[in-house]
Protein backbone atom coordinates (compact mmCIF):
# COMPACT_ATOMS: atom_id res chain seq x y z
CA UNK A 1 0.00 0.00 0.00
CA UNK A 2 1.09 3.59 -0.52
CA UNK A 3 2.49 5.28 2.10
CA UNK A 4 4.23 8.58 2.91
CA UNK A 5 7.86 8.33 3.05
CA UNK A 6 10.75 10.41 3.48
CA UNK A 7 12.16 10.61 -0.22
CA UNK A 8 15.55 12.76 -1.03
CA UNK A 9 16.01 14.14 -4.32
CA UNK A 10 19.59 14.61 -5.67
CA UNK A 11 20.48 16.89 -8.28
CA UNK A 12 24.66 16.56 -8.98
CA UNK A 13 24.89 17.63 -12.75
CA UNK A 14 24.40 21.34 -13.81
CA UNK A 15 21.10 22.42 -14.49
CA UNK A 16 21.43 23.73 -17.95
CA UNK A 17 19.77 21.18 -19.72
CA UNK A 18 15.96 19.39 -19.11
CA UNK A 19 17.52 17.36 -16.12
CA UNK A 20 16.77 19.95 -13.54
CA UNK A 21 13.68 20.94 -14.71
CA UNK A 22 12.44 17.25 -14.74
CA UNK A 23 13.82 16.59 -11.55
CA UNK A 24 12.12 19.60 -10.10
CA UNK A 25 9.01 18.29 -11.87
CA UNK A 26 8.99 14.58 -9.98
CA UNK A 27 9.86 16.45 -6.40
CA UNK A 28 6.97 18.44 -6.41
CA UNK A 29 4.64 15.74 -7.97
CA UNK A 30 5.98 13.47 -5.25
CA UNK A 31 5.68 16.72 -2.32
CA UNK A 32 2.10 16.18 -1.98
CA UNK A 33 1.74 12.54 -0.36
CA UNK A 34 5.85 12.32 0.66
CA UNK A 35 8.20 14.04 2.34
CA UNK A 36 10.83 15.94 0.13
CA UNK A 37 14.31 16.94 0.70
CA UNK A 38 15.87 18.42 -2.65
CA UNK A 39 19.43 18.49 -2.63
CA UNK A 40 21.84 20.12 -4.88
CA UNK A 41 25.40 18.91 -4.74
CA UNK A 42 28.33 19.08 -7.31
CA UNK A 43 27.54 21.53 -10.84
CA UNK A 44 23.56 20.50 -9.63
CA UNK A 45 24.18 23.91 -7.21
CA UNK A 46 24.17 26.14 -10.47
CA UNK A 47 20.61 25.53 -10.55
CA UNK A 48 20.23 27.83 -7.68
CA UNK A 49 22.25 30.70 -9.34
CA UNK A 50 20.08 33.21 -11.66
CA UNK A 51 20.68 31.93 -14.74
CA UNK A 52 17.84 32.22 -17.48
CA UNK A 53 16.62 29.03 -18.94
CA UNK A 54 14.33 30.19 -21.53
CA UNK A 55 17.70 31.99 -23.50
CA UNK A 56 18.72 28.11 -24.47
CA UNK A 57 15.05 26.56 -24.95
CA UNK A 58 14.25 25.13 -21.38
CA UNK A 59 11.14 26.22 -19.36
CA UNK A 60 11.71 28.47 -16.15
CA UNK A 61 12.26 26.33 -13.08
CA UNK A 62 10.88 29.20 -10.27
CA UNK A 63 7.41 27.74 -10.20
CA UNK A 64 8.83 24.15 -8.70
CA UNK A 65 11.09 25.82 -6.62
CA UNK A 66 8.25 27.93 -5.29
CA UNK A 67 5.79 25.00 -5.12
CA UNK A 68 8.52 22.63 -2.87
CA UNK A 69 9.10 25.60 -0.93
CA UNK A 70 5.11 25.73 0.06
CA UNK A 71 4.82 22.09 0.34
CA UNK A 72 7.61 22.58 2.88
CA UNK A 73 10.02 20.64 1.13
CA UNK A 74 13.74 20.95 2.28
CA UNK A 75 16.08 22.97 -0.04
CA UNK A 76 19.37 21.35 0.62
CA UNK A 77 22.66 22.87 -1.52
CA UNK A 78 26.19 21.66 -0.99
CA UNK A 79 28.71 23.99 0.83
CA UNK A 80 31.80 22.44 -0.99
CA UNK A 81 30.32 22.73 -4.06
CA UNK A 82 29.17 26.46 -3.94
CA UNK A 83 32.17 27.17 -1.99
CA UNK A 84 34.66 25.41 -5.09
CA UNK A 85 32.48 27.43 -7.79
CA UNK A 86 32.35 30.94 -5.97
CA UNK A 87 28.31 31.07 -6.60
CA UNK A 88 25.84 33.48 -5.50
CA UNK A 89 21.99 32.12 -5.42
CA UNK A 90 19.28 34.21 -6.51
CA UNK A 91 16.62 34.53 -3.81
CA UNK A 92 13.98 32.38 -4.94
CA UNK A 93 11.66 32.80 -1.94
CA UNK A 94 12.12 30.00 -0.48
CA UNK A 95 14.96 28.81 2.90
CA UNK A 96 17.94 27.38 1.12
CA UNK A 97 20.27 25.41 3.28
CA UNK A 98 23.79 24.73 3.51
CA UNK A 99 24.80 21.93 4.46
CA UNK A 100 28.57 20.71 4.29
CA UNK A 101 28.95 16.81 2.55
CA UNK A 102 28.74 14.98 6.04
CA UNK A 103 25.59 16.37 6.83
CA UNK A 104 23.96 15.42 3.38
CA UNK A 105 25.66 11.93 3.89
CA UNK A 106 23.39 11.19 7.00
CA UNK A 107 20.47 12.91 5.65
CA UNK A 108 20.98 10.35 2.78
CA UNK A 109 21.65 7.34 4.82
CA UNK A 110 17.69 8.20 6.65
CA UNK A 111 16.36 8.55 3.37
CA UNK A 112 13.73 5.54 2.34
CA UNK A 113 14.00 5.93 -1.06
CA UNK A 114 16.99 8.05 -2.99
CA UNK A 115 16.16 9.40 -6.54
CA UNK A 116 19.25 11.40 -8.35
CA UNK A 117 19.34 13.03 -11.16
CA UNK B 1 21.93 -7.10 6.18
CA UNK B 2 22.39 -4.86 3.10
CA UNK B 3 21.96 -0.90 3.86
CA UNK B 4 22.31 0.51 1.13
CA UNK B 5 22.96 -0.78 -3.12
CA UNK B 6 24.88 2.05 -4.82
CA UNK B 7 24.44 1.69 -8.51
CA UNK B 8 27.37 3.38 -10.03
CA UNK B 9 27.30 4.62 -14.02
CA UNK B 10 30.46 6.37 -14.58
CA UNK B 11 33.66 6.19 -12.32
CA UNK B 12 34.14 9.83 -12.68
CA UNK B 13 31.04 10.22 -10.48
CA UNK B 14 31.97 8.08 -8.01
CA UNK B 15 30.61 8.91 -4.53
CA UNK B 16 32.68 10.38 -2.18
CA UNK B 17 34.25 7.64 0.06
CA UNK B 18 32.76 9.07 3.37
CA UNK B 19 28.74 8.28 1.70
CA UNK B 20 29.34 4.21 1.45
CA UNK B 21 28.86 2.32 5.08
CA UNK B 22 30.41 -0.72 5.71
CA UNK B 23 27.24 -2.94 4.79
CA UNK B 24 26.88 -0.69 1.63
CA UNK B 25 27.30 -2.62 -1.38
CA UNK B 26 28.10 -1.24 -4.52
CA UNK B 27 27.58 -2.30 -8.19
CA UNK B 28 29.51 -0.69 -11.18
CA UNK B 29 27.02 -1.02 -14.29
CA UNK B 30 27.64 0.90 -17.77
CA UNK B 31 31.11 2.38 -18.27
CA UNK B 32 32.29 2.50 -14.52
CA UNK B 33 33.57 -1.27 -14.87
CA UNK B 34 36.19 0.12 -17.02
CA UNK B 35 37.57 1.42 -13.56
CA UNK B 36 37.38 -0.39 -10.14
CA UNK B 37 37.52 1.14 -7.08
CA UNK B 38 40.03 0.61 -4.04
CA UNK B 39 36.90 -0.31 -1.86
CA UNK B 40 36.36 -3.82 -0.81
CA UNK B 41 32.62 -4.27 -1.00
CA UNK B 42 31.95 -3.71 -4.80
CA UNK B 43 30.43 -6.07 -7.46
CA UNK B 44 30.59 -5.10 -11.41
CA UNK B 45 27.47 -6.13 -13.85
CA UNK B 46 29.17 -9.04 -15.95
CA UNK B 47 26.89 -8.38 -18.85
CA UNK B 48 28.60 -4.55 -18.70
CA UNK B 49 31.91 -6.16 -18.19
CA UNK B 50 32.30 -8.38 -21.13
CA UNK B 51 30.57 -6.32 -23.25
CA UNK B 52 33.13 -4.00 -23.14
CA UNK B 53 35.96 -6.50 -22.90
CA UNK B 54 37.44 -5.65 -19.45
CA UNK B 55 38.67 -7.93 -17.39
CA UNK B 56 37.42 -8.21 -13.82
CA UNK B 57 38.00 -11.45 -11.91
CA UNK B 58 35.09 -14.10 -11.86
CA UNK B 59 34.08 -13.70 -8.13
CA UNK B 60 33.54 -9.72 -8.57
CA UNK B 61 31.01 -10.12 -11.27
CA UNK B 62 27.53 -10.34 -10.73
CA UNK B 63 24.53 -11.17 -13.02
CA UNK B 64 21.38 -8.83 -13.57
CA UNK B 65 19.63 -12.04 -11.62
CA UNK B 66 22.07 -11.35 -8.68
CA UNK B 67 21.88 -7.37 -8.79
CA UNK B 68 17.94 -7.98 -8.59
CA UNK B 69 18.74 -10.30 -5.54
CA UNK B 70 21.35 -7.87 -4.23
CA UNK B 71 18.51 -5.34 -4.14
CA UNK B 72 15.89 -7.03 -3.07
CA UNK B 73 18.23 -7.67 0.22
CA UNK B 74 18.96 -3.86 0.70
CA UNK B 75 17.48 -1.22 2.58
CA UNK B 76 17.21 1.02 -0.79
CA UNK B 77 18.83 1.97 -4.23
CA UNK B 78 20.71 4.54 -4.79
CA UNK B 79 22.04 5.09 -8.49
CA UNK B 80 25.37 7.37 -9.12
CA UNK C 1 9.48 -7.21 -4.03
CA UNK C 2 7.72 -4.27 -5.62
CA UNK C 3 10.50 -2.84 -7.96
CA UNK C 4 9.72 0.54 -9.98
CA UNK C 5 12.29 1.66 -12.65
CA UNK C 6 12.14 5.14 -14.04
CA UNK C 7 13.66 5.82 -17.17
CA UNK C 8 14.33 9.38 -18.43
CA UNK C 9 17.13 9.12 -20.73
CA UNK C 10 16.75 8.67 -24.51
CA UNK C 11 16.32 4.85 -25.70
CA UNK C 12 19.54 4.09 -27.73
CA UNK C 13 21.26 4.84 -24.54
CA UNK C 14 23.11 2.74 -21.66
CA UNK C 15 20.23 3.75 -19.57
CA UNK C 16 18.00 2.36 -21.65
CA UNK C 17 19.81 -1.20 -21.90
CA UNK C 18 20.44 -1.34 -18.07
CA UNK C 19 16.51 -0.78 -17.89
CA UNK C 20 15.30 -3.30 -19.81
CA UNK C 21 17.80 -6.02 -18.48
CA UNK C 22 17.08 -5.25 -14.62
CA UNK C 23 13.24 -4.98 -15.49
CA UNK C 24 13.28 -8.44 -17.20
CA UNK C 25 15.79 -10.09 -14.06
CA UNK C 26 13.60 -8.85 -11.61
CA UNK C 27 10.11 -10.46 -14.01
CA UNK C 28 12.37 -13.77 -14.21
CA UNK C 29 12.85 -13.64 -10.21
CA UNK C 30 9.20 -13.22 -9.66
CA UNK C 31 9.26 -9.62 -8.68
CA UNK C 32 6.19 -7.06 -9.13
CA UNK C 33 8.08 -5.07 -11.95
CA UNK C 34 6.90 -1.28 -12.94
CA UNK C 35 8.46 0.83 -15.48
CA UNK C 36 7.83 4.53 -15.75
CA UNK C 37 9.10 6.71 -18.85
CA UNK C 38 9.79 10.59 -18.55
CA UNK C 39 11.38 13.21 -20.12
CA UNK C 40 13.24 12.08 -23.32
CA UNK C 41 12.33 8.27 -21.93
CA UNK C 42 9.23 8.35 -23.46
CA UNK C 43 10.66 7.71 -26.57
CA UNK C 44 11.66 3.83 -25.55
CA UNK C 45 7.58 3.15 -25.77
CA UNK C 46 7.69 2.63 -29.53
CA UNK C 47 11.12 0.03 -28.68
CA UNK C 48 9.52 -3.55 -29.54
CA UNK C 49 11.77 -4.41 -26.00
CA UNK C 50 9.38 -2.37 -23.82
CA UNK C 51 6.35 -3.89 -25.67
CA UNK C 52 8.42 -7.51 -24.99
CA UNK C 53 8.33 -6.61 -21.26
CA UNK C 54 4.62 -5.34 -20.81
CA UNK C 55 3.75 -9.00 -21.70
CA UNK C 56 5.92 -10.51 -19.70
CA UNK C 57 4.03 -9.08 -16.89
CA UNK C 58 5.83 -5.45 -16.85
CA UNK C 59 3.51 -2.55 -15.92
CA UNK C 60 4.46 0.24 -17.83
CA UNK C 61 2.84 3.70 -17.04
CA UNK C 62 4.20 7.41 -19.02
CA UNK C 63 4.13 11.12 -18.09
CA UNK C 64 1.60 12.19 -20.62
CA UNK C 65 2.86 15.77 -20.45
CA UNK C 66 6.27 14.85 -21.95
CA UNK C 67 4.62 11.97 -24.37
CA UNK C 68 2.44 14.88 -25.52
CA UNK C 69 5.78 17.28 -26.08
CA UNK C 70 7.43 14.85 -28.13
CA UNK C 71 4.05 14.05 -30.17
CA UNK C 72 4.68 10.34 -28.69
CA UNK C 73 1.43 8.36 -28.71
CA UNK C 74 2.14 5.09 -26.78
CA UNK C 75 0.06 1.99 -27.41
CA UNK C 76 -2.90 0.48 -25.06
CA UNK C 77 -0.24 -1.35 -23.09
CA UNK C 78 1.51 1.60 -21.83
CA UNK C 79 -0.89 3.46 -19.06
CA UNK C 80 -0.65 7.23 -19.11
CA UNK C 81 0.08 9.12 -15.84
CA UNK C 82 1.35 12.32 -14.86
CA UNK C 83 4.34 13.04 -11.73
CA UNK C 84 1.84 12.45 -9.53
CA UNK C 85 1.10 9.36 -10.49
CA UNK C 86 4.53 8.27 -10.34
CA UNK C 87 4.37 9.81 -6.74
CA UNK C 88 2.02 6.93 -6.52
CA UNK C 89 4.15 4.39 -7.38
CA UNK C 90 6.97 5.73 -5.66
CA UNK C 91 5.41 5.08 -2.02
CA UNK C 92 4.18 1.51 -2.70
CA UNK C 93 7.40 0.20 -4.55
CA UNK C 94 9.95 -1.42 -2.06
CA UNK C 95 12.85 -0.27 -3.99
CA UNK C 96 13.43 2.62 -6.87
CA UNK C 97 16.20 2.81 -9.73
CA UNK C 98 16.17 6.34 -10.78
CA UNK C 99 17.99 6.22 -14.69
CA UNK C 100 18.76 9.28 -16.46
CA UNK D 1 28.59 30.41 -47.58
CA UNK D 2 27.36 26.90 -47.75
CA UNK D 3 26.68 25.46 -43.93
CA UNK D 4 26.08 21.66 -43.04
CA UNK D 5 24.47 21.47 -39.66
CA UNK D 6 24.74 17.66 -38.36
CA UNK D 7 22.97 16.86 -35.60
CA UNK D 8 22.41 13.60 -34.02
CA UNK D 9 22.37 14.06 -30.40
CA UNK D 10 18.54 13.77 -29.21
CA UNK D 11 16.14 16.92 -28.80
CA UNK D 12 16.04 18.66 -25.56
CA UNK D 13 19.99 18.61 -25.58
CA UNK D 14 22.22 21.83 -25.61
CA UNK D 15 23.03 20.25 -28.68
CA UNK D 16 20.10 20.89 -30.35
CA UNK D 17 19.39 24.63 -28.92
CA UNK D 18 22.82 25.00 -30.49
CA UNK D 19 21.78 23.76 -34.03
CA UNK D 20 18.49 26.07 -34.23
CA UNK D 21 20.41 28.95 -32.97
CA UNK D 22 23.37 28.76 -35.57
CA UNK D 23 20.75 27.49 -38.42
CA UNK D 24 19.02 30.85 -37.73
CA UNK D 25 21.67 33.06 -37.45
CA UNK D 26 23.29 31.71 -40.97
CA UNK D 27 19.46 31.99 -42.82
CA UNK D 28 19.45 35.77 -41.16
CA UNK D 29 23.22 36.12 -42.77
CA UNK D 30 21.88 35.28 -46.35
CA UNK D 31 24.23 31.98 -46.22
CA UNK D 32 22.56 28.60 -47.84
CA UNK D 33 21.99 26.76 -44.71
CA UNK D 34 21.46 22.62 -44.91
CA UNK D 35 21.08 20.97 -41.50
CA UNK D 36 21.22 17.17 -41.52
CA UNK D 37 19.39 14.73 -38.85
CA UNK D 38 20.45 11.50 -37.98
CA UNK D 39 20.83 8.91 -34.71
CA UNK D 40 19.06 10.43 -31.94
CA UNK D 41 18.75 13.85 -33.98
CA UNK D 42 16.10 12.44 -36.19
CA UNK D 43 13.68 12.98 -33.14
CA UNK D 44 14.23 16.78 -33.56
CA UNK D 45 12.20 16.17 -36.69
CA UNK D 46 8.80 16.66 -34.63
CA UNK D 47 9.85 20.16 -33.03
CA UNK D 48 8.15 23.23 -34.16
CA UNK D 49 11.74 24.81 -34.57
CA UNK D 50 12.52 22.63 -37.03
CA UNK D 51 9.95 23.37 -38.86
CA UNK D 52 9.73 27.06 -38.67
CA UNK D 53 13.45 26.97 -39.92
CA UNK D 54 12.23 25.35 -43.09
CA UNK D 55 9.73 27.81 -43.65
CA UNK D 56 12.55 30.47 -43.34
CA UNK D 57 14.31 28.41 -46.18
CA UNK D 58 16.70 25.74 -44.30
CA UNK D 59 17.15 22.69 -46.33
CA UNK D 60 16.39 20.01 -43.69
CA UNK D 61 17.19 16.35 -44.39
CA UNK D 62 17.14 12.97 -42.47
CA UNK D 63 19.06 9.60 -42.26
CA UNK D 64 15.67 7.53 -43.51
CA UNK D 65 17.44 4.58 -41.53
CA UNK D 66 17.13 6.01 -38.29
CA UNK D 67 13.74 7.58 -38.60
CA UNK D 68 12.31 3.88 -39.69
CA UNK D 69 14.55 2.62 -36.81
CA UNK D 70 12.84 5.27 -34.37
CA UNK D 71 9.42 4.88 -35.90
CA UNK D 72 9.81 8.87 -36.95
CA UNK D 73 7.59 9.60 -39.61
CA UNK D 74 8.92 13.30 -40.84
CA UNK D 75 6.90 15.85 -42.91
CA UNK D 76 7.01 16.52 -46.12
CA UNK D 77 9.49 19.61 -45.47
CA UNK D 78 12.13 17.52 -44.16
CA UNK D 79 13.62 15.20 -47.00
CA UNK D 80 14.73 11.52 -46.86
CA UNK D 81 18.34 10.65 -47.32
CA UNK D 82 20.96 8.45 -45.88
CA UNK D 83 24.87 8.29 -44.90
CA UNK D 84 25.52 8.49 -48.60
CA UNK D 85 23.17 11.62 -49.21
CA UNK D 86 25.12 12.94 -46.14
CA UNK D 87 28.32 12.39 -48.24
CA UNK D 88 27.05 14.56 -50.94
CA UNK D 89 26.48 17.00 -48.84
CA UNK D 90 29.81 17.30 -47.24
CA UNK D 91 31.13 17.28 -50.54
CA UNK D 92 28.86 20.62 -51.55
CA UNK D 93 29.07 22.41 -48.14
CA UNK D 94 31.76 25.07 -47.24
CA UNK D 95 31.73 24.62 -43.79
CA UNK D 96 30.59 21.47 -41.60
CA UNK D 97 29.27 21.69 -37.53
CA UNK D 98 28.82 18.16 -36.81
CA UNK D 99 26.60 18.16 -32.89
CA UNK D 100 26.40 15.18 -31.34
CA UNK E 1 43.08 34.66 -42.01
CA UNK E 2 41.75 32.43 -39.48
CA UNK E 3 42.89 28.77 -40.07
CA UNK E 4 40.63 27.08 -38.12
CA UNK E 5 37.16 27.56 -36.04
CA UNK E 6 37.42 25.22 -32.49
CA UNK E 7 33.69 25.07 -31.02
CA UNK E 8 34.23 23.83 -27.39
CA UNK E 9 31.52 22.53 -26.25
CA UNK E 10 32.25 21.12 -22.61
CA UNK E 11 35.57 22.57 -20.96
CA UNK E 12 36.65 19.33 -20.20
CA UNK E 13 37.28 17.98 -23.24
CA UNK E 14 39.46 20.98 -24.36
CA UNK E 15 41.70 19.64 -26.85
CA UNK E 16 45.80 19.40 -26.25
CA UNK E 17 47.04 23.06 -26.68
CA UNK E 18 49.38 22.04 -29.23
CA UNK E 19 46.08 21.24 -31.50
CA UNK E 20 45.30 25.09 -31.62
CA UNK E 21 47.28 27.52 -33.98
CA UNK E 22 47.88 30.99 -33.75
CA UNK E 23 45.82 32.09 -36.59
CA UNK E 24 42.92 29.74 -34.70
CA UNK E 25 39.86 31.16 -32.71
CA UNK E 26 38.49 29.20 -29.76
CA UNK E 27 34.48 30.07 -29.14
CA UNK E 28 33.17 28.14 -26.15
CA UNK E 29 29.35 27.48 -26.32
CA UNK E 30 26.99 25.29 -24.34
CA UNK E 31 28.72 24.05 -20.59
CA UNK E 32 32.82 25.19 -22.06
CA UNK E 33 31.33 28.67 -20.66
CA UNK E 34 31.94 27.46 -17.17
CA UNK E 35 35.21 27.77 -16.98
CA UNK E 36 37.34 30.31 -19.70
CA UNK E 37 40.56 29.11 -21.20
CA UNK E 38 44.61 30.59 -20.01
CA UNK E 39 44.97 31.05 -24.03
CA UNK E 40 44.02 34.59 -25.68
CA UNK E 41 42.55 34.02 -28.92
CA UNK E 42 38.52 32.65 -27.58
CA UNK E 43 35.31 34.15 -27.52
CA UNK E 44 32.22 32.57 -25.75
CA UNK E 45 28.98 32.36 -26.80
CA UNK E 46 26.83 35.49 -25.47
CA UNK E 47 23.69 33.52 -25.26
CA UNK E 48 25.15 30.54 -23.21
CA UNK E 49 27.26 32.67 -21.08
CA UNK E 50 23.85 34.53 -20.37
CA UNK E 51 22.05 31.49 -19.86
CA UNK E 52 24.14 30.07 -17.30
CA UNK E 53 24.60 33.50 -15.43
CA UNK E 54 28.17 33.31 -15.95
CA UNK E 55 30.09 36.71 -15.92
CA UNK E 56 32.43 37.21 -18.59
CA UNK E 57 34.21 40.38 -20.01
CA UNK E 58 31.74 41.39 -22.50
CA UNK E 59 34.73 42.00 -25.49
CA UNK E 60 35.13 38.22 -24.99
CA UNK E 61 31.46 37.37 -25.94
CA UNK E 62 29.95 37.16 -29.23
CA UNK E 63 26.54 36.22 -31.16
CA UNK E 64 25.47 33.48 -32.92
CA UNK E 65 25.52 36.40 -35.65
CA UNK E 66 29.68 36.74 -34.79
CA UNK E 67 29.90 32.93 -34.50
CA UNK E 68 28.70 32.39 -38.52
CA UNK E 69 30.91 35.69 -39.37
CA UNK E 70 33.83 33.92 -37.77
CA UNK E 71 32.96 30.72 -39.57
CA UNK E 72 32.15 32.11 -42.96
CA UNK E 73 35.69 33.35 -42.54
CA UNK E 74 37.61 30.32 -41.01
CA UNK E 75 39.19 27.67 -43.58
CA UNK E 76 37.46 24.87 -41.37
CA UNK E 77 35.17 23.80 -38.24
CA UNK E 78 36.16 21.78 -35.53
CA UNK E 79 32.84 20.97 -32.95
CA UNK E 80 34.92 19.50 -29.61
CA UNK F 1 29.69 21.47 -56.49
CA UNK F 2 30.86 18.53 -54.75
CA UNK F 3 34.61 17.60 -54.99
CA UNK F 4 36.54 14.92 -53.37
CA UNK F 5 37.31 15.88 -50.44
CA UNK F 6 39.90 14.92 -47.48
CA UNK F 7 37.49 14.31 -44.47
CA UNK F 8 39.09 13.42 -40.88
CA UNK F 9 36.56 11.60 -38.90
CA UNK F 10 37.48 11.86 -34.97
CA UNK F 11 36.08 9.85 -32.70
CA UNK F 12 37.01 10.49 -29.23
CA UNK F 13 34.38 9.51 -26.49
CA UNK F 14 33.89 5.48 -26.20
CA UNK F 15 32.03 3.30 -28.13
CA UNK F 16 29.98 1.47 -25.68
CA UNK F 17 27.10 3.40 -26.84
CA UNK F 18 25.39 4.60 -30.42
CA UNK F 19 28.28 7.14 -30.93
CA UNK F 20 30.76 4.33 -32.60
CA UNK F 21 27.87 2.73 -34.65
CA UNK F 22 26.62 5.66 -36.17
CA UNK F 23 30.34 7.70 -37.09
CA UNK F 24 31.33 4.42 -38.58
CA UNK F 25 28.47 4.45 -40.84
CA UNK F 26 28.57 7.90 -41.35
CA UNK F 27 32.03 7.32 -42.42
CA UNK F 28 31.69 4.05 -44.62
CA UNK F 29 29.15 6.47 -46.27
CA UNK F 30 31.35 9.34 -46.73
CA UNK F 31 34.11 6.99 -48.34
CA UNK F 32 32.54 6.58 -51.45
CA UNK F 33 33.44 9.95 -53.21
CA UNK F 34 36.01 11.29 -50.27
CA UNK F 35 39.13 10.46 -48.95
CA UNK F 36 38.92 9.20 -44.97
CA UNK F 37 41.11 9.18 -42.48
CA UNK F 38 39.20 7.88 -39.22
CA UNK F 39 40.75 8.75 -35.77
CA UNK F 40 40.49 7.06 -32.42
CA UNK F 41 41.20 9.51 -29.47
CA UNK F 42 40.72 9.22 -25.99
CA UNK F 43 38.30 6.92 -24.95
CA UNK F 44 37.63 6.24 -28.34
CA UNK F 45 40.43 3.90 -28.70
CA UNK F 46 38.57 1.50 -26.91
CA UNK F 47 36.22 1.03 -30.15
CA UNK F 48 39.58 -1.24 -31.45
CA UNK F 49 39.44 -3.28 -28.71
CA UNK F 50 37.73 -6.90 -28.56
CA UNK F 51 34.38 -5.72 -27.06
CA UNK F 52 30.81 -6.44 -27.60
CA UNK F 53 28.07 -4.38 -28.73
CA UNK F 54 25.15 -7.01 -29.27
CA UNK F 55 25.69 -7.62 -25.20
CA UNK F 56 24.55 -3.76 -24.32
CA UNK F 57 22.06 -3.38 -27.38
CA UNK F 58 24.24 -2.28 -29.77
CA UNK F 59 24.65 -3.68 -33.86
CA UNK F 60 28.24 -4.80 -34.43
CA UNK F 61 30.77 -2.46 -36.16
CA UNK F 62 32.83 -5.00 -37.57
CA UNK F 63 30.90 -4.31 -40.91
CA UNK F 64 31.73 -0.66 -41.20
CA UNK F 65 35.57 -1.05 -40.34
CA UNK F 66 35.84 -3.90 -42.71
CA UNK F 67 34.31 -1.43 -45.47
CA UNK F 68 36.62 1.05 -44.43
CA UNK F 69 39.33 -0.82 -44.72
CA UNK F 70 38.07 -1.78 -48.59
CA UNK F 71 37.90 2.38 -49.47
CA UNK F 72 41.21 2.60 -48.69
CA UNK F 73 40.66 4.77 -45.35
CA UNK F 74 43.55 5.44 -43.30
CA UNK F 75 42.51 4.37 -39.42
CA UNK F 76 44.50 5.47 -36.80
CA UNK F 77 44.47 5.07 -33.26
CA UNK F 78 46.50 7.55 -30.50
CA UNK F 79 49.67 6.52 -29.25
CA UNK F 80 48.85 7.75 -25.56
CA UNK F 81 45.74 6.83 -25.11
CA UNK F 82 46.53 3.37 -26.29
CA UNK F 83 49.61 3.71 -23.36
CA UNK F 84 47.32 5.15 -21.13
CA UNK F 85 44.72 2.28 -20.47
CA UNK F 86 46.87 -0.63 -21.38
CA UNK F 87 44.54 -2.06 -24.46
CA UNK F 88 44.95 -4.44 -26.78
CA UNK F 89 43.72 -4.38 -30.30
CA UNK F 90 41.13 -6.86 -32.02
CA UNK F 91 42.42 -8.36 -35.32
CA UNK F 92 40.06 -6.27 -37.68
CA UNK F 93 41.50 -7.57 -40.68
CA UNK F 94 42.14 -3.89 -41.49
CA UNK F 95 45.95 -1.93 -40.90
CA UNK F 96 45.70 0.59 -37.84
CA UNK F 97 48.22 3.03 -37.67
CA UNK F 98 49.56 4.60 -33.87
CA UNK F 99 50.26 7.43 -34.17
CA UNK F 100 51.15 10.29 -31.43
CA UNK F 101 49.62 13.37 -30.85
CA UNK F 102 51.68 15.38 -32.80
CA UNK F 103 51.27 13.59 -35.76
CA UNK F 104 47.45 13.61 -35.48
CA UNK F 105 47.61 17.15 -35.11
CA UNK F 106 49.07 17.11 -38.70
CA UNK F 107 46.69 15.40 -40.06
CA UNK F 108 43.76 17.46 -38.32
CA UNK F 109 45.09 20.81 -39.29
CA UNK F 110 45.72 19.65 -43.50
CA UNK F 111 42.35 18.25 -43.43
CA UNK F 112 39.34 20.17 -45.15
CA UNK F 113 36.73 18.86 -43.05
CA UNK F 114 36.48 17.56 -39.58
CA UNK F 115 33.76 15.69 -38.28
CA UNK F 116 34.12 14.72 -34.40
CA UNK F 117 32.36 12.14 -32.65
Amino acid sequence: MAKKKDIVFILKSNPFSWKAFEALRQAVGASIEHNITFIFMKDGVYTLTDWKPQLIGIDPIDKSIESLGMMNASIIAEKEAVRERGILFKDWGVEIQIKDKEEICDIIKDAEVVITW
Amino acid sequence: MVNTVWIIKRMADFPELELIDEEDIIILIQDAVLRTPSLDNWYACEEDTVARGVKISQDKLVSYADIIDIIEKANKVVVW
Amino acid sequence: MKLLIVLASNPYSHDFNTAIKLARAGIERNHNVSMFFMANGVYSLVREEIKNLAELGVKVYYCAHNANQRRISPESWAESSSMYGLSKLVGEADKVIMLD
